[in-house]
């Protein structure tokens, strides 16, 4: 196991991002705001000056002109990072993310490569309202031809950002816009990589199983410390790929505890929760004593207003009353 | 020049105070933890707002992006209303729903502010079909920012219009920059306008927008031409005094660009022009100035007031019984 | 009951739209070649003659503003039909669906009213390539502020319609690109309007519960047909609106037949079974006497060729295979 | 006007034919059902894609729409594997996966076909993009309908395209109809060209797209300078003879207008042009089509022969190992 550092998330996609571009001169950053404004989350602070503005390339706004000049200077062998500010916006790319990143490869028989990174961010909680607070990894995940992932922790983010420009496949980074300031310990290793599409346990216990991804993780951990005060020992998979989907995991952690909440900032209906459930059914049917509970937002536009929307997304209480009503 | 009266250059100047007064308000209690979300402030664009809302008739209608707060106060909304929203408040325009971005008035014909760049235009295009479908006599007024020209949101909805001959006035406020990116770093072409072209649409002027006067005959004369004939793409040359929401690094524009602009002060020189044509007095200026200052500390206490929205009120409005 | 008429589903949408036309003035349609041409799918054949351009509009290929004008015009008080030639270009009027005809009323507070209908048609099995042959109906249904119906058979596509237009609500209705020349009984009745958020069993049973819509509702009907003769009694029920979601009527089948398959056209990964499945469990889990199938697609891009195509989407067949399964 | 040889005019005349038969020839196996989805033909338009093509170097790169079979045979891909795509098989160019609209050949710098409208512009701006990151010296031809230059992604691209000085020749091959609807009736201009205005990009000619030279010329240049300076907006005026697809009920034209634009066949104005010219005489004419008919069915009963593919072949491809 390599040294480590310990920083916050934004450090290691920085450090990642800066690395990968050091490593290898194909790797390029384009985005609203990446360039001289230094990244809306300042996570290419810096750049600018560092690449110039070849590297690190500052667009219009043009969701799909990001995505679709991405996916065109893949193909070309270039290895871009198209950055969408916020996953919002990501809505506007959809064709371009679904229809041509994904689809290229197999479209045409094996003959072009997409080999995208695009980064954004996700989720609510800030009071952006309706529009600007979206946690809707599914609908990309819901397609074949991307892999997504979700760093909960500074390593994932580290790894995943290297992990997805080295990859020769379109690869959705979606980073959580309350979780750049986290901290964690990220191996010093340049070529640390998260493996394609594999969960992990980050918190080991034997009484309920709870599966996240994302912010939902750090729900889930602190749920975890307040049931372990009553003596309730959660045990936490973090997915960290909705495609490809790992089941291994919260399977094998299943048939060890038999109770199960997922935990996921989206909205409920065809969500995380809904699939997941899905799997422990056609995987682990044996095994279920008792209803898999879902925590997630409630299935309402988001609204301005703190208070409310503080309410109607999950908490760590709310994980620890499902964990109480499975067990 | 259009003949303006005494208490209309008053009215208009009391406007654009106002809206200075609420935007440097908001700036405070935003610090103060009070507003939340993003908040995109209209100070050196009062001018701007002021003019085009006053050009057009209570009919007409307007649509605008998040830069909104300036142009609800010129249309007219109830400041203890808008402040309230602000502050996220069941008593606010939006019910506290919406906040700084999504600020609304239906009995204002004022359709709201809307978050996602290009998101409002195809909803303009909308409002103005109305016009035409049912024969009615009004128009519409869609404002956005100099880096919305560049999506494709307003390529569909400027060729929408154009085709169907709608009555609306796009009205770019180029204010320099789209976040940080200046309009040339982001569109082949720095004259707004010449966008027109791509429409075959009536290329509109490229106003002072920091001029309250000028942008007021341009919209004018927009409007009556798209009224009647379709739509216009025009443009108003303005500058926004503060960065582009709170918290904006601006690494972008130098102190010194900004220091040049803001002397330009289009509050100060509308000021300048008013007691030029003796329509009014340093004194009766002060007095305006002291009225928007009360004005404002009235709603942020009516705001503060106000009660929260419940939990209930998240299932609210969600759908149309 | 009111008489009825047999025609197919095309005859009915058309019937349906042209009936509201004449009820009432502020309905119009617009949307690529729904005029000149008479409608892609031939619905709308005839009513350009009929009503005249001003009410049957031909647009440039906008998708953003097909959708987003159909909002304005409906916050200003018309009733307009946006029509996208198929459920693919969606992708591209995401945002104006979800972020604008969804959150308007909710945003502002209730000020505003979208009483939008949104139809397209969605569907593969037409030889049409990865990118033309989606069904995303999840991805629609996902957002609260829309609802969202499928119409399998005639008479729903006739009364969803009518509902859609009448209903203050943004409401899309996805019509099945090979269903078009089903035919069945309609109700000779110009007020005939389908209950928002109501599924209907379309075929009773006591064995097993099969759970579908749109076109899945055909292959469950087939293949209830070949478990008959094997003296196996299958009950289908027809969710017919994916938002709101009713669960009363397949929960009460479950609890009757113990054994479930779903089905859909759409992908496996966060599609309707998986949440199927966890409504199941969640209203149903002392009657899980065995895990709840699901027949989907592969998780593939379509591709063109012919029977790899169709091996790659569910039929009767598969439908059988899994409710052997099941028993 | 470019000196040409005969060979290159025979070479083209051929390709005109070829691109001719296998049009008509798959009109047939469509109607047998052994070409299923959409089938969109390039008949009429040959004089467009011939010309095109033959005007840019191997190094440069290709991006069109769904209507790509003329594009694909005028750039030399191999008409076997073209005519198995068709037909689904395993020897097609994208192994059965793509048809009639994805076609593509990697190693000819053709990258396909796209079926979404306007799908392909970012992606032909992508690949330009690489020309001068790498600072090699190459451009991309990105056809597209006239319908296509309406939609978001066309203003998207084409400002990009602007703003980062990108080598792409951007041809609209306007035949005057996007499915049934009339450019006017869908474009607030209907001298395409003119968009570039909107991005300040170079104007290019509205070429006669009928005529394969006056086509041929016109991309020359226009590609020249865009691997130098920048991109270009031009325009080839052609005619589809035939539906937009098949089934296509051709509500939207009349017979006579057909008639008349088939009268000016580029395929027989192109002949008459080679003999007046004495670069060819009937006779040799008559063996070039002679020679296309021949390879067209040879490709039909490769295609027959060919295995489709299996199960398996689902599963492949989906994501690079
Ligand atoms: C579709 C979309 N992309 C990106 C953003 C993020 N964003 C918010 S404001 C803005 C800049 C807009 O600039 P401009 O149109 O000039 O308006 P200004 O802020 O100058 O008034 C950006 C990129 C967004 N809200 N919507
Ligand atoms: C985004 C999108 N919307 C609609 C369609 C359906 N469609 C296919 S071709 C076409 C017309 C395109 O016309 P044009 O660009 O002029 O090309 P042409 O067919 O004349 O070559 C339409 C509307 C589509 N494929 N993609
Ligand atoms: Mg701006
Ligand atoms: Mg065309």
């Amino acid at each position: 196991m390599a040294e480590t550092k310990r920083m916050t998330i934004r450090e290691a996609l920085s450090q990642a991002l800066r690395e990968e571009m050091y490593r290898d001169e194909t790797v390029f950053i384009m985005g609203e705001e990446v360039g001289v404004w230094g990244g809306t989350y300042a996570v290419t602070r810096g750049f600018y000056d560092e690449f110039g503005e070849k590297r690190v390339r500052d667009t219009p706004i043009a969701e799909m002109a990001i995505v679709g000049a991405g996916v065109g200077a893949a193909m070309a062998g270039l290895r871009p990072v198209s950055e969408l500010m916020t996953i919002n916006f990501a809505f506007l790319a959809l064709d371009a993310i679904v229809n041509h990143a994904a689809k290229i490869h197999s479209m045409f028989g094996g003959q072009f490569k997409v080999p995208l990174t695009i980064r954004t961010t996700t989720g609510g909680g800030r009071q952006l309202g309706a529009t600007h607070s979206h946690s809707p990894e599914i609908i990309f995940a819901h397609f074949p031809g991307l892999y997504v992932c979700c760093p909960a922790m500074a390593d994932d983010a580290y790894g995943m950002i290297k992990t997805a420009i080295r990859n020769d496949n379109p690869v959705m980074v979606i980073e959580h816009s309350t979780l750049y300031q986290t901290r964690g310990e990220v191996p010093l290793d340049q070529d640390y990589l998260v493996p394609v599409g594999e969960s992990r346990i980050v918190r080991e216990g034997k009484d309920v199983t709870l599966v996240s991804f994302s912010k939902g993780v750090h729900w889930c951990l602190e749920a975890a410390d307040i049931l372990a005060k009553e003596g309730i020992e959660a045990e936490i998979v973090d997915l960290r790929w909705l495609r490809p989907l790992d089941t291994s995991k919260f399977i094998e952690s299943f048939k060890k505890t038999n109770r199960m909440v997922v935990v996921e900032e989206g909205l409920p209906q065809f969500g995380v929760g809904a699939e997941i459930t899905a799997r422990v059914m056609e995987e682990a049917f044996d095994w279920m004593d008792a209803p898999i509970k879902r925590v997630t937002a409630e299935d309402v536009p988001l609204p301005y207003s703190r208070e409310i929307e503080q309410m109607a997304l999950p908490s760590a209480e709310k994980v620890v009353k499902a964990v109480k009503e499975v067990l | 020049m259009a003949d303006f009266k005494k208490a209309d250059l008053l009215d208009m100047y009391y406007d654009m105070v106002l809206i200075r007064r609420f935007e440097e308000r908001c700036a405070q209690l935003y610090q103060e933890g009070k507003i939340g979300g993003f908040l995109h402030l209209y100070i050196g664009q009062e001018a701007t707002g002021v003019g085009a809302v006053r050009a057009i008739r209570k009919e007409d209608h307007i649509f605008t992006a998040y830069r909104d707060h300036g142009i609800a106060i010129a249309r007219g909304l109830d400041i203890n209303a808008l402040m309230a929203e602000m502050l996220g408040k069941v008593t606010g325009v939006s019910k506290g729903k919406g906040g700084s971005m999504h600020l609304a008035s239906r009995e204002h014909n004022f359709w709201g502010g809307y978050a996602i760049v290009g998101g409002h235009l195809p909803l303009a295009a909308g409002v103005a079909l109305r016009a035409r479908y049912m024969e009615e006599d009004f128009g519409v007024l869609c404002l956005m920012g100099d880096g919305a020209t560049n999506i494709g949101y307003f390529h569909e909805s400027l060729d929408l219009s154009a085709v169907w001959d709608l009555p609306v006035v796009w009205l770019v406020e180029n204010n320099q920059y789209g976040m940080g990116t200046a309009v040339k770093r982001a569109s082949g072409v720095e004259e707004i306008v010449k966008k027109a072209q791509a429409y075959g649409m009536k290329e509109g002027p490229r106003c002072d927008g920091m001029d309250v006067i000028a942008t007021y005959e341009a919209v004018k004369e927009a409007m009556e031409y798209a009224r009647k004939n379709g739509p216009v793409l025009m443009e108003a040359l303005t500058y926004r005094f503060v960065g582009h929401s709170m918290g904006d690094p601006e690494r972008y524009r130098t102190k010194d660009e900004v220091r040049q602009y803001s002397e330009e002060d289009p509050i100060g020189k509308f000021g300048a022009y008013i007691k030029s044509k003796k329509k009014g007095t340093d004194a009766e200026l002060a007095e305006l100035d002291q009225k928007a200052a009360e004005a404002i500390e009235a709603a942020v206490q009516f705001a503060e007031e106000s009660p929260d929205p419940t939990f209930e009120s998240l299932f609210e409005d969600v759908y149309v019984d």
